[in-house]
């Protein structure tokens, strides 16, 4: 009840509200005492709406997450109970179920979003009441909060600064064209690709977008047609998907010719356009499910035993993965479960994920990652075709130029 | 002219979609906001179809019609009926059923609930195989086009030129316009009114569900892939002219047409501003429509 | 045609097309003030077609509608009742789900614009004009009921009751003894006779026995142009309203 | 007389129930109800413009959206490293870009206003109310009516969410603005979780109702439901119809921009998410459930509607049939209940007057 009273600046001037501080606890709906030796921890993934499709997914592996930590004999020798809830795709409600999570049930940790407008409704709930949430999607950046954990979640410069040179080198690609979808993350990457373009002297010829889960692509493929572009570079996210490539195949491209490389689209959206038509086509993400480590293959395995035989993995549901168990690490490390704790001691931790070595960063709390490139085939997965040797430091604002030597996101928080 | 060509298909999805709705409106004066929803239906019908009957996608049309005129008829039959004369009842309770066919999908009408999934539903993106011969696209006057939008306006001008033929040259299409027209005094003339009224209903319905055959050949299939459709499709309605069919098609054209090459200027977001600034601008000028049929 | 000394009504080449086909034609219509004037014809001669234009419902295709000396074509139905005229509906138009006190509330309150009306409250009871009224038209009963409880012929009442309390100059009556018994035709009759003088007042009446009983001068509409103008004897051996009806026979049932 | 009565007490009651509720809430809890509260407030306005004039707005999301928007702009200013310029425009505008208000990004001399707190607060109710009048004027000069206002203002709502998504570098495009200073006025801070804003948003939907009752007992509610019954006839008695329903959907709107306001202060974020079109038919149906021509019912339903969903939504076995409920909540209503709750209570008090009546006449 401590944080409950802070604030209440306003109660004091009047007496008859007052008396209501002073009302028996029990009174009080919803306070309920956790048996001590659980953890309750917030899973918080849309299991309805609009990106229930790639949500489902993330919230069954969190719960596997969790299961085998627990297994494993739980976070400081206690139990982590999972509370569930469905934000429904709506921000609206992702920022009520975060309120309820932080406040009524007092989680410690919220494993979840997955749009990072669902973040920024989540985010003022959990930095005024002192929360922590573990986000888990690759996202444009462009924040450095200190009461979440960026875990697993690549940054622009992790999925650009890999495949613009590689199409430059291995095609022989120079002009690009970039869409995407209508929001903060597209145009992010499209700022971050510019300046890697200008680096390596590739010119942009274009760069569009469409609100998300526009299906009507006609106009823009056949912009791109005629803009003289010879790749492709995709930010398109969800739904929208599906039709880009649909529409690409039926103006008769070919992804030999022109290749395309995407940031979003993952197994689940290649398995609902059909294989036959991304084949050829690449993605940029540190994780895919052909990832050749032994801990990706227990990970695709004991996923398939939850999930069904003809389930995939991608990369938003490792890097929920990722986050439960670095979370699980640092609290085990700090000796406590207290967001700050688990903020002041996650800095420098390692993980051994399925994509390989993970490390926090200590200044902006973002991962190191792997980039990799994979080229898709025709039965949905996609062939590694590059992968760097080593993580790369995250770099959160590089859309705004941020670099190694001169970062804006820092322990301070960030400096424009 | 490849914009020209574009702005024909955007064109022959929504004057598809349009056309239910204009025999539904036209007829009882009812806007049916779950009309999207008989598009999500004929896009399943095709998923399942070609999954687990392994139908082609052609075979697919007649069937979703069926189906989705079905389902119209039971809407009609249950809810619709007991609203004519309350129209904006008839909106939020057909917005209930959109709601409700919408879930049922994503759990699998209810089998979910006792574990057992059937392939091709759920809250998953579906995929429909898509004959090979239609994913090619081939030269005309210059322009490329792509089968599968030269198919998509086959099929529309076809249904377009069926459903004229069954408005204004068939026994139905006469009780039909006779009951759009004067409801009381069709009914006073012997017309079971009641039997038009659904009919028309499942019509629309299967119109739309064909629609939706056509749409998952090319867009996404979801559940809640229908929404976006129904206010488009009425606003082609409106502004071509309510109860009037080549208003319907022409204002499906000039709409296309119009977001088309907004769309290619600008882009899609200004597309759909001015779309929408057209439908404004033509009730403003001629609130009955592009085509009025004048009536004391 | 008709030429009133001191016309409150005018109209001049009235006229009005349907897809170009005319339903009212060249309608010269002088209306005296005071006076109480029927407008007889066949089905589909354009009567109420003409009370539509009068009233704004209708735009003439050609043609002036001139009350007293204030051109009132195309002003809007509103601005037309406004200026002082009145229409009763053939079916009665009442608002059904308010009582009958609240109807009358609605057409006495002479303050229409919106401005004058937010802060304005209400009385629960009815002020004198609203309850002669009601007493002239026979509610005072009713006042309280629901107008959907109301039965046909008090519903034409109500709506009259409506007309009246607006203050019009000109009332406008399209076939006020629809649908009532031979008693309430009587006593709308009646109404309709003790109007005349306080008021002017046009009919489209069917019933020529009706009309016979109201009436002074008749104007006969043919194929949307007027026929014939003249007095109930006048206009039943009239040699060109014979020829259209096929005899008076067959106009005094029209 | 007795309606009266009941009707008053139930006012009181649901008032004194609502003043004494964060005695027994924690701070989760206070919050939670305040948002209801705020959708109570955008229930009462679907309800005076759907239940009182007939006008169905399917957009009323956009002028809620507003209202929060503007609000937020004055909030997101109000933090110190917002200034001089918004992070949300540091990030998106040309590298050499001056960095100061008036031209950052194109348009941002728009939010220049906004550094002040009372230009946000007004703006959130008098934008809304100048947007539908633009739109209302169209709309009813041309006598559009019934359900082609509803589809134009839905339209038109989903114009209006897609054009700030598209202007990220004004709006912040979908992601919305979310990193807010609590509202302050004159040193008094309204905290989301505390009583303060709890009894803010409480007091503004008692003077809300209050006024939009007192307007609409009066003159103007019985020219309204007048128009609502039959609109030609209002005509011919000689009121301008158009004018009548344009300041009702005006009215309507600023109450939604109000509410939108308050649910910047309540829920720390405004998002394009708030303009869709699920969220407005929402409104409509927390009215009807509650009832469309009671402005008490539908500010009761709006809150009966959301506190049954989120329990359903809660619970595993009922959060994937909850939509399927609420689907069936919008078909039960209109075909069973088209007044709603408020409708049976008025036809049970009713029931009983007519009895009381009858004995009377029974016993004189």
């Amino acid at each position: 009840m401590k944080l409950l009273q802070s604030r209440r600046t306003f109660i004091k001037a009047t007496g008859f509200a007052a008396a209501g501080l002073a009302a028996p606890e029990i009174l009080r709906l919803g306070d309920r005492a956790w048996a001590a030796e659980e953890i309750p921890v917030g899973i918080m993934y849309s299991l309805t709406g609009t990106t229930a499709i790639v949500e489902k997914s993330m919230n069954q592996c969190a719960q596997m997450a969790i299961a085998e930590i627990n297994a494993k004999g739980g976070v400081l020798g206690k139990q982590l109970k999972a509370i569930i809830e469905d934000p429904a795709s709506e921000p609206r409600i992702y920022s009520e179920k975060a309120r309820k999570l932080v406040i009524e049930d007092q989680v410690p940790v919220i494993f979840g979003c997955y749009t990072t407008a669902s973040r920024k409704a989540v985010l003022p709930v959990v930095e005024r009441r002192k929360g922590l949430l573990v986000w888990p999607t690759w996202y444009e950046g462009e924040e450095c909060s200190k009461n979440v954990l960026y875990a697993g979640s690549a940054v622009p410069n992790q999925q650009l600064e890999n495949s613009l040179p590689w199409l430059k080198k291995n095609l022989g690609k120079n002009k690009l064209f970039i869409v995407g979808s209508d929001y903060a993350f597209p145009r992010g990457m499209a700022k971050t690709s510019k300046t890697i373009c200008q680096k390596i002297g590739m010119e942009v010829v274009g760069d569009e977008y469409l609100p998300l889960g526009h299906t009507e692509w006609a106009s823009l493929v056949s912009k791109i047609g005629s803009s003289g572009a010879d790749v492709i570079f995709s930010n398109v996210v969800g739904d929208s998907i599906v039709a880009f490539y649909r529409e690409l195949r039926n103006q008769g491209y070919d992804f030999d010719k022109l290749p395309l490389c995407a940031s979003t689209t993952t197994e689940v959206e290649i398995k609902a356009m059909g294989g036959e038509y991304a084949q050829g086509s690449y993605v940029s993400l540190p994780y895919f499910q052909t990832v050749d480590t032994p801990q990706n293959k227990t990970f695709v395995e004991a996923f398939k035993a939850v999930a069904g035989t003809d389930a995939v993995t991608h990369a938003a549901m490792e890097a929920v993965y990722i986050g439960i168990n670095m979370w699980a690490m640092a609290a085990a490390k700090a000796g406590d479960v207290a967001p700050e704790a688990v903020i002041a001691n996650a800095g420098g931790l390692s993980f051994d994920a399925p994509q390989g070595k993970v490390t926090i960063d200590p200044e902006n709390l973002h991962s190191y990652l792997t980039p990799r490139i994979g080229k898709s085939r025709s039965d949905g997965l996609l062939d590694i075709v590059d992968q760097y040797s080593e993580p790369l430091l995250p770099l959160p604002y590089s859309s705004v130029g941020e670099t190694a030597e001169k970062r804006i996101c820092t322990t301070q928080g960030a400096s424009l | 002219m490849e914009t020209f060509v574009i702005g024909l298909s955007i064109a022959s999805i929504l004057f598809m979609v349009a056309l239910g709705l204009a025999i539904i409106y036209g007829t009882m004066k009812v806007i049916n906001l779950a009309h999207g929803e008989m598009v999500m239906i004929g896009a399943y019908v095709t998923v399942l179809a070609t999954k687990h009957l392994g139908f082609s996608l052609y075979w697919c049309l007649p069937l979703a019609f069926l189906i989705t005129a079905a389902f119209g008829l039971v809407i009609e039959r249950t809810v619709v009926r007991r609203l004519y004369g309350r129209l904006l009842d008839t909106l939020l309770a057909t917005w209930g059923i959109a709601l409700i066919l919408q879930q049922l999908i994503r759990i699998h009408f209810g089998l979910a609930l006792f574990g057992i999934q059937i392939e091709g539903l759920g809250s998953d993106l579906q995929n429909v195989p898509v004959p090979i011969e239609l994913q090619q696209s081939f030269r005309f006057l210059g322009a490329n086009i792509p089968a599968y939008r030269a198919f998509v306006f086959t099929i529309a001008v076809l249904l377009g030129a069926v459903t004229w033929w069954l408005v204004y040259r068939t026994r139905f299409g006469n009780q039909l316009r006779a009951v759009s027209v004067a409801r009381n005094m069709a009914a006073a003339c012997g017309i079971n009114d009641q039997r038009v009224n659904a009919l028309a209903f499942a019509y629309g319905s299967g119109l739309a569900g064909a629609a939706g055959v056509l749409v998952s050949g090319f867009k996404t299939v979801s559940p809640d892939m229908g929404t976006p459709y129904v206010v488009d499709a009425f606003l082609v309605v409106v502004a071509g002219g309510v109860g009037n069919l080549i208003g319907t098609f022409v204002s499906a054209g000039i709409l296309g047409e119009v977001q088309s090459f907004v769309a290619t200027w600008l882009n899609d977001v200004y597309g759909r501003t001015v779309l929408f600034a057209v439908v404004i601008l033509i009730l403003l000028f001629r609130p009955q429509g592009l085509f009025v049929i004048k009536s004391r | 045609m008709s030429a009133a000394a001191n016309p409150i009504l005018r109209t001049r080449g009235l006229t009005v097309r349907f897809d170009s086909i005319p339903v009212v034609r060249d309608v010269d219509l002088s209306i005296a003030d005071g006076e109480l004037r029927v407008i007889i014809g066949a089905n589909g001669a354009g009567k109420s077609t003409l009370l539509d234009l009068l009233c704004g419902r209708v735009l003439p295709s050609d043609g002036e509608i001139w009350l007293r000396d204030r051109n009132i074509t195309g002003i809007g139905e509103a601005a037309i009742a406004r200026s002082g005229i009145g229409r009763k509906f053939q079916t009665p138009s009442v608002f059904k789900e308010m009582t009958v006190l609240e109807n009358l509330q609605v057409a006495s309150n002479r303050q229409v614009r919106v401005f004058e009306n937010i802060f304005a409250r209400l009385s629960g009871k009815p002020s004198e004009k609203e309850e002669a009224v009601a007493a002239r038209t026979g509610l005072l009963g009713v006042m309280r009921h629901r107008a959907s409880e109301l039965s046909h012929g008090q519903l034409q009442w109500l709506e009259l009751a409506m007309v009246l309390s607006q203050d019009p100059q000109i009332i406008l009556l399209d076939e006020p003894a629809a649908g009532m018994t031979a008693d309430e035709t009587d006593k709308t009759a009646e109404l309709l006779l003790d109007l005349a003088g306080s008021h002017t007042v046009l009919v489209i009446e069917h019933d020529m026995a009706f009309v016979r009983t109201i009436c002074r001068t008749i104007t006969v509409l043919h194929q949307g142009a007027i026929l014939a103008e003249g007095t109930a004897q006048e206009i039943e051996h009239h040699p060109a309203v014979i020829e259209a009806y096929l005899g008076s026979a067959t106009l005094s049932h029209a | 007389m007795k309606y009266r009565i009941v009707s008053a007490a139930a006012y009181i009651a649901f008032f004194a129930l609502i003043f004494l509720l964060p005695l027994f809430l924690n701070g989760f809890w206070v919050n939670r109800v305040a948002i209801y509260l705020v959708y109570s407030i955008c229930a009462v306005a679907i309800s005076m413009s759907w239940g009182y004039a007939g006008v169905l707005n399917l957009g009323q999301g956009l002028f809620f959206g507003i209202g929060a928007y503007m609000l937020a702009m004055s909030l997101t200013l109000a933090l110190p490293e917002n200034n001089p310029v918004p992070e949300l425009m540091l990030l998106n505008m040309e590298p050499d870009a001056v960095r100061d208000l008036c031209c950052v990004t194109p348009g941002s001399f728009l939010w220049i206003p906004f550094r002040s707190l009372a230009v946000g607060m007004i703006a959130a109710i008098v934008v809304p109310i100048v947007l539908a009048a633009a739109l209302g004027f169209v709309m009813f000069k041309r006598r559009t009516a019934g359900v082609y206002v509803s589809i134009i203002t839905l339209a038109f709502a989903l114009i209006g969410q897609l054009l700030i998504i598209n202007n990220q570098p004004l709006t912040g495009g979908f992601n919305g603005l979310a990193n807010l200073a609590l509202l302050d006025i004159a040193g008094l801070e309204f905290d989301p979780y505390g009583p303060s804003v709890y009894y803010l948003v409480a007091v503004t939907l008692l003077v809300v109702i209050l006024i939009a009752r007192y307007l609409l007992s009066g003159r103007i509610g019985q020219i309204l439901k007048a128009i609502r019954e039959d609109e030609a006839r209002a005509r011919y008695l000689g009121y301008d119809v158009e004018n009548y329903k344009l300041f009702i959907f005006c009215l309507s709107a600023g109450v939604a921009g109000l509410a939108g306001m308050l649910f910047t202060v309540t829920a720390e974020f405004a998002s394009p998410s708030l303009m869709a079109t699920s969220f407005s038919i929402s409104m409509v149906i927390w009215a009807a459930t509650g009832g469309r021509a009671s402005l008490l019912g539908a500010a009761i339903g709006a809150l009966i509607v959301n506190f049954v969903g989120s329990l359903a939504s809660e619970s595993a076995a009922f959060q994937p049939v909850w939509p399927i409920i609420l689907g069936g909540l919008f078909i039960f209503v209109v075909l069973v209940m088209p007044n709603g709750l408020a409708g049976i209570c008025k036809g049970l008090i009713e029931r009983w007057r007519k009895r009381d009546a009858a004995r009377e006449e029974a016993y004189p």
